[in-house]
């Protein structure tokens, strides 16, 4: 085990109130696992890996719960220490290229300082170690555009290079938050392409942070699906294809575009909208989007059940009730 | 990056040793700058003024900042007394008049060399004089006229004789000679080299010697050692220029300067707190108030007379001034000859003034002012004019000021357009005349009340020509008392020059011409 | 300044309504504005300052005497008492209560400031807003020689203005409000520029409105907000200015109690008399504090993006 | 970028006619005439008619701007009324010290700006942050002269810690070569010297220094919050940067941007600025010295003085700008439009 989420909880203290944005979540990834981790926008996906990462911002808080990276707690490290870890051990791609290079800084700089940090090489070895991580991730003459300012790159390029910066220093975990999102779907399907290459290369494990299920479904062993800082469902990517059992993930599957499907359907939504995190309803959090709403799923909080290996968190699979609802 | 850094320390440092410096000016106490100090022993004076000198070149100044200077590097025919405007022998020992008056031999000192090493003698002293004179004086040098304007031409008689012919008699002629303004002998060299103009090069005879001059800081002159007189005692002399009175309080307390001038009557007690010296000198000057009696409502003399009786002077003067000034009675500070103590102005009586202002309906005056200090006003025209705007208003007349700078105050009463003006006078060489023709003056910019009585234009022209003696003191003192009867100004005050200095400075002293010779002072 | 993203999400939400919806940007302002408790402070201090002003003015104009001493009267037996019970602020060189002439000078730096203000933006606005509507060779013209003007110190040409025009409090506020027209013509020229592009700009063209029709109904609401902003750190610059023009000697025409003013005749007293000296400074500072307080709290409203200039 | 320079320097040549005309106008049409001043206590009205004649200043006024075209172009830029010396020696003797003064104002003003504006972002809301901005805001609030006066009587009044007006001890003063003190000092090796020029810089140049430190502490402060939240401020995080290096290297470089046109911008101002402190502290450089020939209807040295501001002016916009395409490769000048 390379990770362990243990009932992590993050909150965001606001002056209206507290958001929790993640909500008592654990999981774990394996050495040279992809894991999925699908969910709209504000159900808490990015927030967890930041929580991972250390990199939350204030007002933004961890509350609750451990995160052991090669079963050290990663509380009880020291700023210094996760600091090595960062960047080295775990490292992490971001979703919006556009902006999350330094762009007064030139790639091969930006690059060379993590591989100079952590892995202690000379100017003129880092320089060459950036070069060839460049080649990897399948930058044209590397040497050349290294010199390059970010503004000087497209989008695909820039996600490479984030893509190679994380990958700079080997590490044994990648963190890829929406890293294909703002990209186009050509360039979308290389970049995926190359985070699968590079973790049958490095045997590296993934966490993928994605909204869409799609691309769930090319890249990842494992999903999570999350909603409103919950996990709503996990299982191996095969299973929730086929078997999905949480209404909202059904919903989820239904919503993909599919091109073999040449029926005049309109594209399935799912109807109503994410609740105001400030104003969570006492039960399930997705009772009022549900089709199968009962009443007690707008009083009581259902718990994860774990199906031979396959969680999910609903009444209509709660083990009391017997019931298992197909579709 | 790292070069952010590298500046960071730096200036950090450089903040830590500001710091540092700061407090090792403070560990050396007893009020005296650390490093400053240790500059100037013994050896080295140093003066503030309020205004840099205009330049050094005798015929082409006015201002009262060259003179101080000019006074320790010039030296002329003549010189006054120390205390008081009598002239005395100086580069010449001696002199006759013809009987007519109309012609003046001098017979200059021997063995006497300008600081260049040129000598001096009656060819030098005509060269000085025939720069001024037609055709060769310039609209510029502006004292030309005054000092020289009743010469007709200069003979050399011998090297060290020299016979100067004026067009007609005139007894101010003499003390003019003394001024420092015209009147110094410049080295000729001097004049040739710099193109008629020694502002910035001026070499003369005198007991110091011109070093360097660094604009809007300081002068910097050291001791002559090739003087004929009684040589300097202190070697260097610094004039220093600061502008504003508080921070040259703020210099001499600090000890960085050992005399200042030009202070402030509130500032005494400041200074001799701080154990430093004030030097108090009668000043030859007059601060006074005039009314436009060219048009209504003061062509009225019992107008004009009527509003002198509101403002009562002496308090007005010792509110002002406190106590370093005195209170004008007449227009000629008291120690002139001419001066009588029967002369008085209109005595302080509000009712009355009150009682015919209302009869005569005045109730609203315009006055002009100036907003600068001057040497007979410290505390600026404008000061003043609010302090009568008090007054009158009291008798029931509102005034309205209009102040504005000197340059453009002078332009404002040139145009003529006022009630009443605010103006001064600074006397030149100490002569009744150089005060009482003010007020004969056609020129408008002279004589702001625009005056003209032909009674008194004509004792003027009788004095200039009478010979020194009662006689002619007495046409002063008729003059003064003509002014006073007409009302046509409210002399107000004769400024006190008030200088501090520091309690190991000997022998200093401030001329009544406005001049600060320092041969004979000293440091402990 | 703010984030650029705000933690707060209807902050974002309301960053967007501004671009929706140009008239309501008042509207939104001042309910962010009230949010801001330093702006709240500045404008509690400006209401006070003008209640002061009018109160002074108004009584005058009346021919009342309220404040405690009339401001303006010399009394000589009275010169430099140190504050007291009956001078609270005590008195000036010519026995005036310094007090009375505090307050009354609130007047002036008020209405100095404020009309001062008044002729930069009017003037700046139009010469910003033609510039930056016509474009081409008119906008080169005049933003030329408002290049012109910026390249001279503007206090520079404050004192020369004054020299030239001699004292006064109408030339003060004709010297003040003409060295910063350029400043209000650049700000307004940018952006126009940057609104001109709009759609709802271009719709009115193609509709046939007139240029003067369209930078007034449609061009100037949106950059209302912006010039509110500018003018209102506009007033402690000119407040600051004025004082400048008085400490020089240059300011209002006697017996005025202007406070820079009040402090250049007080310079030559810093140690016989420092209560003369210290309370015009103090009541400089805080009459521009308060309106850089409300300046930045307006700023802030407009915009959380925005920044320093 | 050389024909982008070229371009910005030819554009000096409007600037400075225009800035002539503007200066020319004032002050011949309007202000007072300068002669019965030059002339003094005893000046007839033929001598002040002969001197305006001598002068040109009974010419129209075109002819007159022309002959000071003229003379400007070969260098001749006329002499002072009052002390009869050449314009350009006049500014000149004075013109170093006040670039003295400015520039070590400057440097306290961007040292303390950025260090205070920058612990201020990275500790927003601390007690740190809400002191800095309060005497931020005191500072943009306080008239400079005041403050200056404050200083006087604190340090040079009270404390006698430090001298209250001057640049030097003049018998301590070092060869001009450069005409700053400073650097004249260390280059004869005269460390009183230095140490007492030093010492005079300390008053004016804080007192100069307060409005930029203000100003350039919010700046900073609001620049570096807004690059704080930048999506690359978090990349850098991810590395493995420690905060420290995070917030030099990463966030202050792109934060640097903004604050160097202000910093700009600032220098320029402090010429406007030490007019009052150069007053204040008797600091004898051009800014006092301006508005006493303004006062005195100096016209040449005033015009000679606007011109050389403005250039000055002109220069310091251009190097903005091009720092600011140094620092930010973003931005290329060569095919923009001016």
């Amino acid at each position: 085990m390379l990770l362990e989420v243990k009932n992590l909880t993050t909150e965001f203290k606001l002056k209206r109130g507290i958001v929790k944005a993640v909500d008592d979540i654990s999981f774990t990834i394996d050495k040279g696992e992809i894991l999925a981790i699908v969910g709209e926008s504000g159900s808490g996906k990015s927030v967890t890996s930041l929580s991972i990462m250390g990199l939350l911002q204030k007002p933004g808080k961890v509350t609750g719960g451990q995160i052991f990276y090669k079963s050290q707690d990663l509380s009880t490290l020291s700023k210094k220490e996760l600091q090595k870890l960062r960047g080295n051990q775990i490292s992490m791609i971001f979703q919006e290229p556009m902006t999350s290079l330094n762009p007064v800084w030139r790639i091969k700089d930006q690059i060379m300082e993590s591989i100079m940090l952590h892995m202690k090489l000379s100017k003129k070895d880092a320089l060459a170690r950036t070069i060839e991580i460049l080649e990897t991730v399948g930058i044209p003459s590397a040497a050349q555009r290294a010199n390059d300012y970010p503004h000087q790159m497209s989008g695909g390029m820039r996600q490479r290079v984030m893509t190679a910066m994380a990958l700079a220093c080997n590490p044994e975990l990648l963190i890829a938050d929406e890293p294909t999102t703002a990209l186009d779907v050509t360039i979308q399907a290389q970049i995926l392409e190359l985070l699968y290459r590079m973790r049958e290369k490095f045997h590296m494990a993934v966490m993928l942070i994605t909204h869409d299920l799609g691309v769930v479904s090319e890249a990842a062993d494992r999903v999570i699906v999350m909603y409103c800082g919950k996990i709503m469902e996990e299982a191996d990517v095969r299973t929730l294809f086929n078997n999905p059992m949480h209404p909202y993930t059904i919903g989820l599957l239904k919503s993909i575009p599919q091109i073999d499907n040449d029926s005049d359907e309109r594209l399935y939504m799912i109807k109503g909208m994410v609740p105001n995190p400030l104003n969570m309803p006492k039960g399930c959090p997705f009772s009022d989007r549900c089709e199968q709403s009962m009443e007690r799923c707008t009083q009581e909080m259902p718990q994860l059940q774990d199906i031979d290996g396959h969680k999910v968190r609903c009444f209509l699979h709660d083990a009391k009730e017997g019931g298992s609802a197909k579709q | 990056m790292r070069k952010i850094r590298r500046m960071m320390a730096l200036a950090l440092s450089a903040t830590l040793a500001l710091v540092s410096l700061t407090g090792c000016g403070s560990s050396s106490t007893n009020g005296s700058a650390a490093s400053s100090s240790s500059a100037k022993g013994s050896d080295t004076l140093v003066y503030a003024q309020g205004a840099e000198p205009r330049g050094l070149d005798p015929a082409l100044v006015d201002d009262g900042e060259s003179a101080k200077v000019m006074s320790n590097i010039y030296e002329g025919l003549l010189k006054y007394d120390k205390d008081s405007t009598k002239v005395q022998p100086c580069l010449a020992t001696s002199w006759d008049i013809s009987p007519d008056g109309l012609s003046y031999t001098f017979h200059l000192r021997k063995g006497v060399k300008f600081q260049d090493g040129t000598d001096f003698n009656a060819d030098a002293v005509k060269a000085n004089i025939d720069r001024q004179l037609p055709p060769k004086v310039t609209q510029d040098m502006a004292y030309a006229s005054f000092v020289f304007g009743s010469v007709k031409d200069v003979q050399v008689v011998d090297p060290n004789t020299v016979k100067i012919n004026l067009k007609s008699p005139s007894t101010p002629f003499l003390k003019n000679l003394a001024m420092i303004m015209a009147a110094p002998m410049i080295s000729p060299k001097d004049l040739k080299d710099n193109n008629n103009n020694v502002n910035q090069k001026p070499v003369g005879t005198g007991p110091y010697k011109f070093v360097k001059w660094d604009k809007d800081q300081d002068i910097v002159l050291v001791a002559n050692d090739q003087y004929w007189g009684t040589k300097p005692l202190i070697k260097n002399v610094v004039f220093k220029f600061i502008k504003d009175n508080s921070a040259r309080v703020v210099a001499l307390n600090n000890g960085e300067a050992d005399v200042i001038d030009g202070i402030d009557a509130t500032v005494v007690k400041q200074i001799t707190d701080a154990g430093n010296k004030i030097f108090q000198a009668p000043g030859m000057n007059i601060n006074y108030m005039a009314y436009n009696t060219s048009r209504k409502p003061f062509n009225d003399k019992n107008l004009r007379a009527a509003i002198s009786q509101a403002i009562n002077v002496p308090e007005l003067v010792k509110s002002l001034y406190k106590g370093y000034a005195e209170p004008a009675t007449s227009i000629m500070p008291t120690f002139m000859e001419g001066y009588d103590k029967s002369i008085s102005q209109v005595a302080y009586d509000p009712q009355a003034a009150a009682k015919t202002l209302k009869a005569a309906g005045l109730t609203t005056v315009h006055m002009i002012t100036y907003t600068n200090p001057r040497p007979y006003n410290t505390a600026t025209g404008q000061v003043l004019a609010e302090a009568i705007q008090g007054y009158l208003s009291k008798v029931g007349v509102t005034v309205k000021i209009d102040s504005y700078d000197w340059t453009t105050y002078k332009q404002k009463v040139k145009e003529g357009d006022y009630d009443i003006a605010f103006y001064g006078w600074v006397g030149d060489n100490g002569d009744p005349d150089n005060f009482m023709n003010l007020l004969s003056d056609p020129d408008p910019t002279m004589n702001i009340a625009l005056y003209n009585n032909p009674q008194f234009n004509d004792l003027i022209k009788k004095g200039v020509a009478t010979p020194a003696g009662d006689a002619r003191n007495a046409i002063y003192t008729q003059l003064e008392k003509i002014a006073a009867a007409d009302a046509v100004w409210l002399p107000i005050s004769h400024a006190q020059t008030l200088c501090a200095y520091r309690p190991n400075v000997q022998n200093f002293y401030f001329h009544m011409t406005g001049i600060t010779p320092f041969v004979g002072v000293s440091k402990k | 300044m703010e984030p650029k993203y705000s933690s707060n999400p209807d902050e974002n939400l309301q960053a967007a309504e501004y671009v929706e919806k140009p008239e309501s940007q008042l509207k939104a302002m001042w309910e962010t504005l009230r949010q801001n408790k330093a702006a709240v402070a500045g404008l509690f201090i400006i209401g006070i300052l003008a209640i002061i002003a009018l109160t002074v003015w108004l009584s005058e104009l009346m021919g009342k005497q309220i404040l405690p001493y009339d401001p303006n009267y010399a009394d000589m037996t009275k010169s430099f008492i140190k504050p007291n019970a009956q001078h609270w602020f005590g008195t000036d060189q010519l026995g005036r209560d310094m007090f009375s002439r505090i307050l009354d000078g609130t007047k002036i730096s008020l209405f100095v400031g404020v009309t001062a203000v008044a002729i930069s933006l009017t003037i700046g606005v139009i010469f910003g807003a033609i510039a930056g509507y016509r474009g081409g060779k008119t906008d080169t013209v005049i933003m030329r020689l408002m290049d012109m003007m910026l390249a001279i110190p503007s206090i520079l040409l404050a004192i020369a203005f004054m020299a030239a025009l001699g004292k006064g409090l109408d030339k003060a506020i004709i010297a003040i409000g003409l060295v910063s027209i350029p400043e209000y013509a650049r700000i307004v020229r940018g952006s126009i520029l940057s609104v001109k592009e709009n759609d709802y700009v271009h719709a009115a063209k193609i509709m046939g409105n007139k240029t003067s029709r369209i930078i007034y109904k449609h061009i100037l609401p949106n950059v209302i907000s912006v010039i509110v902003v500018r003018a209102t750190l506009g007033v402690s610059t000119a407040v600051l200015d004025t004082a400048a023009l008085g400490f020089l000697g240059l300011g209002v025409q006697p017996p005025f109690a202007e406070w820079g003013d009040m402090l250049g005749r007080a310079r030559g007293f810093i140690f016989s008399a420092p209560y003369t000296l210290i309370f015009p400074g103090i009541a400089i500072t805080i009459t521009v504090l308060a309106f850089n307080l409300l300046g930045d709290g307006l700023r802030d409203a407009l915009d959380p993006k925005s920044r320093i200039k | 970028m050389l024909r982008y320079i070229i371009k910005r320097l030819l554009m000096l040549i409007p600037v400075l006619l225009g800035v002539s005309i503007i200066v020319f106008l004032i002050m011949r049409v309007f202000s007072p005439d300068p002669a019965p001043i030059v002339l003094g206590q005893h000046a007839t009205q033929q001598a002040v008619a002969a001197w305006r004649q001598v002068n040109g200043l009974n010419d129209p006024i075109y002819l007159q701007y022309y002959h000071y075209l003229t003379g400007a172009l070969t260098g001749n830029l006329g002499t002072s009324y009052y002390t009869k010396l050449p314009v350009v020696k006049e500014i000149m003797s004075r013109f170093p010290a006040t670039i003295e003064l400015a520039i070590v104002a400057i440097i306290l003003a961007s040292f303390f700006g950025i260090v205070i504006g920058v612990i201020s972002a990275v500790k927003k809301n601390s007690i740190f942050d809400n002191a800095g901005m309060f005497i931020a805001l005191i500072g943009v609030s306080m008239p400079i002269f005041w403050l200056g006066i404050l200083l006087i009587i604190l340090f040079s009044g009270a404390l006698h810690w430090l001298p209250s007006n001057g640049r030097i001890n003049p018998l301590l003063e070092p060869a001009h070569i450069t005409g700053f003190f400073l650097i004249d000092s260390l280059m004869a090796g005269n460390m009183d010297a230095f140490f007492d020029a030093l010492r005079h810089l300390i008053l004016p140049a804080s007192a100069l220094a307060m409005y930029s430190m203000a100003i350039i502490t919010r700046m900073t402060r609001s620049s570096m919050l807004d690059t704080l939240q930048q999506d690359f401020i978090r990349t850098a995080r991810a590395k493995g940067v420690p905060e420290g290096k995070v917030v030099r290297k990463h966030a202050l470089r792109n934060g640097l941007i903004p604050i160097v046109t202000v910093i700009g911008l600032q220098l320029g101002s402090l010429l406007g600025g030490a007019v009052l402190t150069e007053t204040v502290f008797s600091w004898p450089g051009i800014g006092a010295y301006t508005v006493e020939c303004i006062l005195k209807s100096d016209f040449p040295v005033v015009q000679g003085v606007v011109l050389l501001v403005a250039t000055i002016y002109v220069l310091m916009n251009l190097i903005v700008d091009l720092i600011y395409a140094f620092l930010d490769p973003r931005i290329k000048y060569s095919k923009k439009e001016v």
